[in-house]
């Protein structure tokens, strides 16, 4: 039998307004087997915790209960605080009475005895609990980057810098991103192509990063600081060690397709590198629409062209094993689709179009050599509207949340507009301008007071195509008058949206991801570049809309986490795990079967199952799953939960007959 | 003494609440973007200015229809009024506010008070009184069927036949009853009719904002269906399907319901619907608000029109579907009329006479009869037929 | 011998004819009942008028004075109640008219004589006097009893009695006014004619309402003629104003004006209900259209199914010839 | 200027298929809406125009049943400032000689200037209450008027006479009018003045909050009954100049030229 204090936390008036302390006090005093009992205002505060120490040594407590806030919140806390007093931490608990009671009633005479009800139950449970000591385990201090934009770029390089290794994995032909695509970036205005490629070629030379493009993650097992992953290269048809990236295949492929790079603005060939400065300059072989593999062996003049004698249309996907430690999640983001925007044309009108095509059409590398044309006609567009908001902030039919970097590049591409074409007209259709970041209303006022961008406050309804214009039709909100907007182009400035395939990667990983598909931070404030899972970090737009100095700085942030991790030998990990009572164990192996972390093992001596501690995470799946009952969550049994229960039941009616 | 008008009575809490207590309550989510009035069919109609979007920034200000000026307030009472609830704001807005139902809090407490136009007023108190909006007797109710060999709707029949006022009564739109039950009589399908005892569904009373009244009339008519057993109703005017269908269920009402044209698609897929003849005429389909953005019954008029030989079917160009724009009938428009520049009838026959085609496909009574009306002072080579008509010319 | 009384109503010099209305429903009553016709007539240079109803009364009571050629309740009301007091008159019938409403409650209430007003037709049953009138917009008839007096005063609907001259010869009695000064409280000031070519169609006792039928603007100058033929004036239905063959004001219909003529003739007007709803509460209603299915038939007491080309201009020459 | 504004509730008949109930007596008001009588509601706007120009109180009045509060709250919303229910339910059928009688004995507790009251009410039709009010009141009074223009000791109405032609007469205040429907155009409550009507109390007067008189009645309803009406069309054959002269020959048997 153990000597149990409770510790009960005002949490200022967040609990204290609606739970009637003394009273709960008083209470726990009279219940069996608790030793102490007292209250404080903070208990998490250092006066708090000193109380707690204080009164663990002199009542000789050997099981303590905070009533306060929510175990992950502050659970850690307390278990240092008893650790330090000399009580084993795994003997200190944490009741709810903050989430799950004073926050969601009004009513003292409601939430109080609910308060007593949840501190008795893990009373309870802190009755049977063991002392544990945390499950140490080594760490492989080598880190997988999937995506390879300007997120997992600098994130590589920063990792790489710090003297551990990197696997960086790019499922398209060369890095780069989005950013690549860029023409200039706001609020500086300088070429996003000058300030990346030195990046992009220092990955690609760093020796302690092993690039891989063309490649996705194809199977991941393990728990942090211990992975085992497969990566999928998929055949490029080009045998990277011989070719140069001269680039005569791509000249003589008779095969034109609209480029993915420009947006669809422009052509490549089926072999193609993405543009001038890829990394790695090296071709690949679309074979979609490569006659070669299209139409049985016909065609080959690549082949013939090269050479080199790289071109190889035998390769196959290539599966490469590795190991890392942790894994960093920068896969980007992708533009919400045109085409569900069905009043303004849904994608069918060519001079129609969004934010990174026009970036494509400002851009030098562009398909129009950075002259501004439009794409039905070529002609010099002399008025063009550009439309916020477009599937952002629309949560009936599109995506309820901000993009955030729509508003800034609507300025970038008006004032670079105006610098292509002087006598061009830009008109901005937008509600509200979010400009928070560093010199960005700064930005924002020179554009429309320099650049002479008209702005009109108001969402347009419907783009109609007239002739040879497009007419927007909008009301400005701030006069009240309609508008009929004749125009030659229009810019849609669509939200962003993860990037495909992320949500198939989020299963993999077994990290969360919002509703819309954006991966989850730990928390929102104090945890922004990890993920709720141990080992995984995020880094940029795959976590959510930002723009580029977000992205880096988050990259960075994610990096210098994992270097955190990498920092020690060996990390510990919560012994919180399930165990195995091989007497009752009858070897059915379901268990096996139901391990979500590939931590369970057969024995075939004694034809029972063993835990692997390390990869265990103590889900509580093969709990559950045992039919004998010989699987136990160490400090979380079948009697300690049934205990629970029962003084939870037997509370509430206690309660009710009070009322 | 008279309260001095000041800055702050644009701002009325008592007003704001009592609207939100009557189904103002999307106000809050506006962030007036505006794209509902760009979306509103008024904004069509080039001269006038309908501003939609300050419907709900005024309800939350409480201060729609609140001056106390006269003629500022007739003008006021005007705007909640022109809106016809077809729904294109509501079918394009971020954050789904419906500014019909915004409105008709407003047309609610108007109507209690007497302060709504003399027209409306009338409509509602014939409905109530003679279940008709156009005050014809009752027992005149079943005159379109005469000599067709209509039974009234009896037990163990599978479909009750409910056409609803304006086939009713209206001579050019009974044109629409009678084919309907051709087709049914071909096909051999079991139904009735209510006959004199069929009252008006009482949509455009809600729609106006005599709750009260629409109540009334909703039980009793489904204490009608219920005493005659009524499980299957088959209608004509999307304006009764929807409250049927949407509205109905709230009093209780235990019926099915589908329009005729959900019916006959699905009987010319199932083969028990034959056309057999041909019909070589351009024609092009409106989509009626209710039956299409409001119930998204688009591809079944298209089905059937698509399934009649030497038919050329048309689309109007970026207004079909939920883009369609109304005839403007809805919510009472039938019954009120603007000046001949300010009529959303004239641009959306229009765009639906610029499709060059020899036939308007309608399947609302109403859109026929704001179309055929409109049509008698245009020199235009165009007929409005209702889909029922059409498939029965082809029998 | 008991007496009928039967107010004279009389305007600018010219007898009205609801007072030979009044005479004639005087005269069935005084036959059945076996009583005297009297009428009350308070005028100056009255000569003309004596004329005219001499035949309908067996007397005349004639109060004679200046302030009495224009109607002034208040005066008209100390006179008669003076009268009336004086002889107490089984009935006294006014006509229910801007000048009948405005005396007739005022003075029986004065002199304390049950009183009705609007009055289709009346009997006395048991020395009761049963009225009826019409309620609920015409929709209903009433039979009221009224309380039982000596004397009744009862006011009657114009058009409730067509006109039958009597053979009386009136005897005229001369009777000095009690009083003769317009009081100052209520005076006379003028009598407005309404201005002249302000077409208010609400107000005319005929219509004739057009529609898409009659085809050319041009054609409307035979409408034009039809109507001045009759003394009524020229509506229309929707499609015509919005040509703007019309203004309108002109438009009949449920978003026009609501009109209730004596006489509505429909041309080339098919009924849609908007304009039905705008005219249907006419007392006699024609529709000439060449449809047979016009619902416009519906509404109608007389149809011609015709060219209204064909039918309008004889219809004119006709009731010219008629006039 | 202090107004008077009596109203009725009434069942709105005009577009309605009326029927009789089971005394014989009465209608059937279930399926009819009620609302103010017609002439009344310009009755009130004239009232209201007069107190916009001259200020002053308007008090509706009004001989009804509980249910008249509605109709009641709606003139106050429209600008009345005091409203007062006499209860229908303290007095037997009330006839209109009754009516007026019972009105004037709440009307002479009361200061005004000016009563207004519809010139007839569309339910039993009598064009009766005004007139005699005015003369139980011993005031002036005008008939049908379709136009007011006062001062604060007289006013200058006209009235409607037959034939469009207008009858101006000079009166002296406190005085009594009877509206003419059309003499203005009655205005739509505000919403605003619609939740400050909604606050405000109607005073409900029964007969033992009035002094009165011995009621005389005058009329009693012994019978409603549906006018003999058929409405069916006669369609004239022949030749156009058959039908026309067929035509021609009705519409001078009517009496119409």
């Amino acid at each position: 039998m153990k000597t149990i204090g409770v510790f009960v936390c005002h949490c200022g008036r967040n609990i204290s307004s609606t739970v009637n302390i003394n009273e709960v006090v008083e209470e726990i005093k009279k219940y069996p087997g608790v030793a102490f009992c007292t209250d404080y205002t903070y208990m998490c505060s250092d006066p708090g915790q000193d109380l707690i120490k204080k009164s663990i040594k002199e009542k000789k407590l050997d099981g303590i209960v905070i009533a306060a806030c929510s175990p992950s919140l502050h659970e850690l806390t307390f278990r240092n605080t008893a650790e330090k007093a000399g009580l084993n931490p795994y003997l200190t608990e944490v009741a709810n009475i903050r989430e799950q009671c004073s926050w969601v009633h009004s009513e003292i005479k409601e939430a109080t005895p609910k308060a007593i009800s949840i501190i008795e139950s893990i009373i309870e449970k802190t009755k049977l609990n063991e002392s544990l000591s945390p499950v140490k385990v080594k760490v492989n201090p080598k880190a997988l980057v999937i995506g390879g934009g300007i997120a997992g770029i600098q994130t590589s390089l920063d990792i790489a810098n710090s003297g551990h290794k990197v696997i960086l994995i790019e499922k398209n032909p060369s890095i780069g991103g989005h950013m690549s695509q860029l023409s200039e970036t706001f609020p500086t205005l300088d070429c996003s192509q000058c300030i990346l490629t030195p990046k992009m070629v220092e990955v690609s030379q760093h020796e302690n990063i092993n690039l891989f493009v063309y490649s996705e993650l194809e199977e991941i097992s393990g728990s942090v600081g211990n992975f085992k992953i497969k990566i999928r290269r998929k055949a490029s048809y080009v045998d990277n060690s011989k070719c140069t990236g001269c680039g005569v295949c791509s000249e003589k492929c008779p095969v034109s397709v609209d480029s993915k790079f420009d947006e669809g603005l422009g052509k490549r060939k089926a072999i193609y590198s993405p543009f001038p400065q890829a990394v790695p300059n090296k071709p690949v072989i679309d074979k979609e629409h490569c006659i070669f593999f299209l139409k049985d062996g016909k065609c080959g003049v690549c082949q013939i062209v090269c050479t080199l004698n790289a071109i190889d249309f035998k390769q196959k996907d290539e599966i490469i094993e590795e190991e890392v430690g942790a894994v960093v999640v920068a896969t980007g983001y992708e533009l919400y689709p045109i085409e569900n925007m069905l009043e303004y044309g849904a994608g069918k009108y060519p001079d129609v179009i969004n934010g990174l095509q026009f970036e494509r059409l400002l851009s030098a590398s562009g398909p129009t050599q950075g002259e501004v044309l439009r794409p039905s006609d070529n002609k010099i567009p002399k008025r063009i509207a550009f439309i916020s908001c477009v599937g952002s902030r629309d949560p009936e039919h599109h995506l309820p949340y901000c993009s955030k970097i729509c508003c800034m590049y609507m300025v970038k591409h008006a004032l670079l507009y105006k610098e292509h074409v002087p006598d061009g007209e830009a008109i901005v259709f937008s509600i509200d301008i979010r400009t928070s970041g560093k010199d960005y209303e700064e930005f924002l006022t020179r554009a429309k007071e320099d650049g002479n961008i008209l702005y009109i406050r108001g969402k347009p309804a419907r783009i109609i195509k007239q002739g040879d214009d497009l007419v927007v039709w909008c009301i400005n909100t701030l006069t009240g008058k309609q508008l009929r907007v004749e125009c030659d182009m229009v810019v849609l400035s669509m939200s962003m949206v993860p990037s495909s395939g992320a949500l198939d990667l989020a299963r993999k990983l077994r990290i969360h991801t919002n509703d819309f598909g954006f991966f989850t931070e730990a928390h929102p404030k104090l945890r922004p570049v990890e993920s709720l899972v141990p080992g995984f970090y995020l880094a940029g737009t795959a976590q959510g809309p930002k723009d580029i100095p977000d992205t880096v700085s988050q990259a960075s942030g994610a990096a210098a986490k994992v270097m955190t991790l990498f920092s020690g030998d060996e990390i510990s990990h919560s012994p919180i795990i399930a165990s195995v009572n091989e007497d009752l164990c009858s070897g059915c192996s379901i268990c096996i079967a139901t391990c979500p972390y590939d931590a369970r093992k057969m024995d075939e001596r004694k034809r029972i199952v063993s835990v692997n501690d390390i990869l265990c995470e103590g889900c509580g799946a093969c709990i559950s799953a045992c039919p004998s009952g010989a699987s136990q969550q160490k400090n979380l049994t079948d009697n300690q939960i049934d205990n629970m229960i029962r003084v939870l039941l037997h509370s509430n009616a206690e309660a009710l007959e009070r009322e | 003494m008279k309260d001095k008008k000041n800055l702050t009575t644009e701002i009325n809490p008592e007003i704001r609440d009592i609207l939100v207590e009557m189904g103002a309550e999307d106000i809050y989510k506006c962030y007036q973007c505006g794209k509902c009035t760009s979306a509103c069919p008024w904004f069509q109609v080039e001269i006038y200015d309908y501003p939609v979007y300050k419907f709900s920034l005024e309800t939350a200000l409480g201060a729609v229809a609140s001056s106390e000026d006269k003629k500022e307030l007739e003008k006021e009472i005007d705007l909640i009024y022109r809106c016809v609830g077809c729904e294109a704001c509501l079918d394009q807005c971020p954050h789904g506010i419906s500014t019909p139902n915004i409105l008709r809090a407003a047309r609610r407490l108007l109507v209690d008070f007497g302060s709504y136009p003399e027209i409306l007023k009338s409509t509602v108190q014939k409905i109530h009184n003679v279940g008709n909006p156009f005050g014809e007797h009752r027992e005149n109710r079943a005159d379109w069927a005469k000599g067709l060999n209509v039974p009234d709707y009896q037990q163990g029949m599978e479909y009750l036949y409910f056409p609803c006022c304006l086939p009713a009564y209206e001579t050019r739109n009974q044109k629409i009853a009678q084919a309907t039950v051709g087709i049914l009589q071909k096909c051999k399908v079991s139904f009735g009719i209510l006959g004199v005892k069929e009252t008006c569904c009482g949509e455009v009373i809600r729609r106006i904002g005599a709750e009260n009244i629409f109540e009334e009339v909703t039980k009793s008519n489904i204490k009608e269906f219920e005493n005659s057993g009524v499980k299957k109703v088959l209608v004509t005017s999307p304006h009764c399907f929807t409250t049927f269908k949407n509205e109905y269920p709230d009093f209780g009402a235990d019926f099915e319901v589908q329009h005729t044209t959900q019916y006959f698609s699905h009987l010319i897929d199932t083969g028990k619907l034959k056309i057999d003849k041909s019909f070589y005429k351009k024609v092009v389909y409106h989509d009626p608000c209710t039956l299409g953005r409001k119930n998204k019954i688009y591809e079944e008029p298209r089905n059937i029109l698509k399934n009649i030989l030497g038919l050329e079917f048309l689309e109007v160009e970026n207004f079909n579907r939920n883009l369609s724009v109304c005839c403007g009938a809805g919510s009472g428009g039938l019954w009120l009329e603007w000046e001949k520049e300010e009529r959303i009838v004239n641009v959306r026959l229009k765009q639906l006479m610029d499709t060059g085609a020899d036939i308007i496909a309608v399947t609302c009574p109403y859109c026929l009869q704001m179309f055929e009306e409109t049509l008698k002072s245009m020199d235009a080579d165009i007929k409005v037929m209702d889909i029922s008509e059409i498939i029965f010319e082809c029998l | 011998m008991t007496e009928l009384f039967v107010l004279i109503e009389h305007r600018k010099g010219e007898i009205r004819d609801i007072s030979f209305e009044l005479l004639t429903c005087a005269k069935k009553i005084a036959e059945k009942e076996n009583l005297n016709v009297t009428a009350l007539l308070l005028g100056s240079k009255t000569d003309q008028i004596i004329d005219k109803i001499k035949n309908y009364a067996h007397k005349i009571y004639l109060f004679d004075d200046p302030v009495f050629e224009n109607f002034n309740s208040e005066i008209y009301q100390k006179n008669l109640s003076d009268i009336i007091k004086k002889e107490s008159p089984l009935l006294t019938l006014i006509g229910h008219t801007a000048f009948g409403m405005d005396l007739c409650p005022a003075l029986a209430t004065e002199l304390n004589i049950p009183f009705s007003t609007d009055c289709l037709n009346l009997t006395f049953e048991d020395k009761k006097l049963k009225v009826t009138r019409q309620m609920f917009d015409g929709k209903l008839n009433t039979h009221e009893i009224l309380r039982e007096n000596p004397s009744y005063i009862i006011t009657i609907r114009a058009g409730s009695f067509p006109a039958v001259e009597g053979n009386f010869n009136a005897e005229i009695v001369k009777l000095s006014p009690k009083e003769t000064t317009e009081p100052e409280y209520r005076k006379f000031v003028e009598y407005i004619e309404a201005a002249i070519g302000d077409v208010d169609i609400t107000k005319s006792d005929v219509v004739i309402g057009i529609g898409r039928g009659i085809r050319e603007q041009e054609n409307l100058e035979m409408i034009e003629e039809l109507a001045a033929s009759i003394g009524g004036v020229v509506g229309c239905s929707r499609p015509i104003v919005d040509a703007d063959w019309l203004p309108k004001d002109r438009q009949v219909g449920s978003s026009g004006k609501i009109v209730k003529p004596k006489l509505y003739i429909a041309i080339g007007i098919s009924g849609a209900f908007q304009h039905v709803m705008g005219m249907k509460n006419s007392d006699t209603i024609i529709a000439i259209n060449k449809d047979p299915n016009a619902p416009i038939f519906n509404e109608a007491d007389y149809g011609i199914v015709d060219d209204l080309m064909k039918v309008v201009p004889i219809l004119k020459e006709k009731i010219l010839e008629m006039k | 200027m202090d107004i008077i504004v009596c109203i009725k509730r009434v069942p709105q008949t005009a577009e309605a298929e009326v029927s009789i109930d089971s005394t014989g007596k009465s209608i059937q008001k279930d399926r009819l809406t009620f609302d103010m009588n017609e002439s009344d509601t310009y009755a009130l706007e004239e009232a209201v125009l007069l107190k916009e120009k001259f200020e002053g109180n308007i008090t509706v009045l009004s001989l009804g049943y509980p249910d008249t509060d509605d109709t009641l709250r709606i003139a106050l919303a429209k600008g009345a400032d005091n409203a007062i229910r006499i209860k229908a339910e303290n007095f037997e059928n009330p006839d209109a000689f009754q009516t007026a009688q019972i009105l004037k004995s709440v009307i002479k507790t009361i200061n005004f200037d000016i009563i207004l009251t519809g010139c007839i009410a569309t339910d039993d039709a009598y064009s009766q209450i005004g007139v005699t009010l005015a003369e139980l009141l011993e005031i002036p009074h005008a008939a049908l008027v379709i136009k007011v223009d006062a001062n604060e000791q007289r006013t200058h109405v006209h009235r409607e006479l037959e034939e469009g032609l207008i009858e101006h007469l000079d009166i002296k205040l406190p005085a009594l009018l009877t509206i003419l429907t059309g003499i203005n155009e009655p205005r739509y409550a505000s919403l605003i003045a619609i939740r400050r009507a909604a606050k405000k109390e109607i005073q409900q007067l029964g007969k033992e909050n009035i002094e009165l008189e011995d009621l005389v009645i005058n009329s009693v309803i012994e019978e409603l009954y549906v006018p003999p009406v058929t409405k069916q069309v006669e369609i004239l054959t022949g030749s156009p100049s058959e039908t026309a002269t067929k035509l021609a020959g009705i519409v001078k048997e009517k009496g119409l030229i």
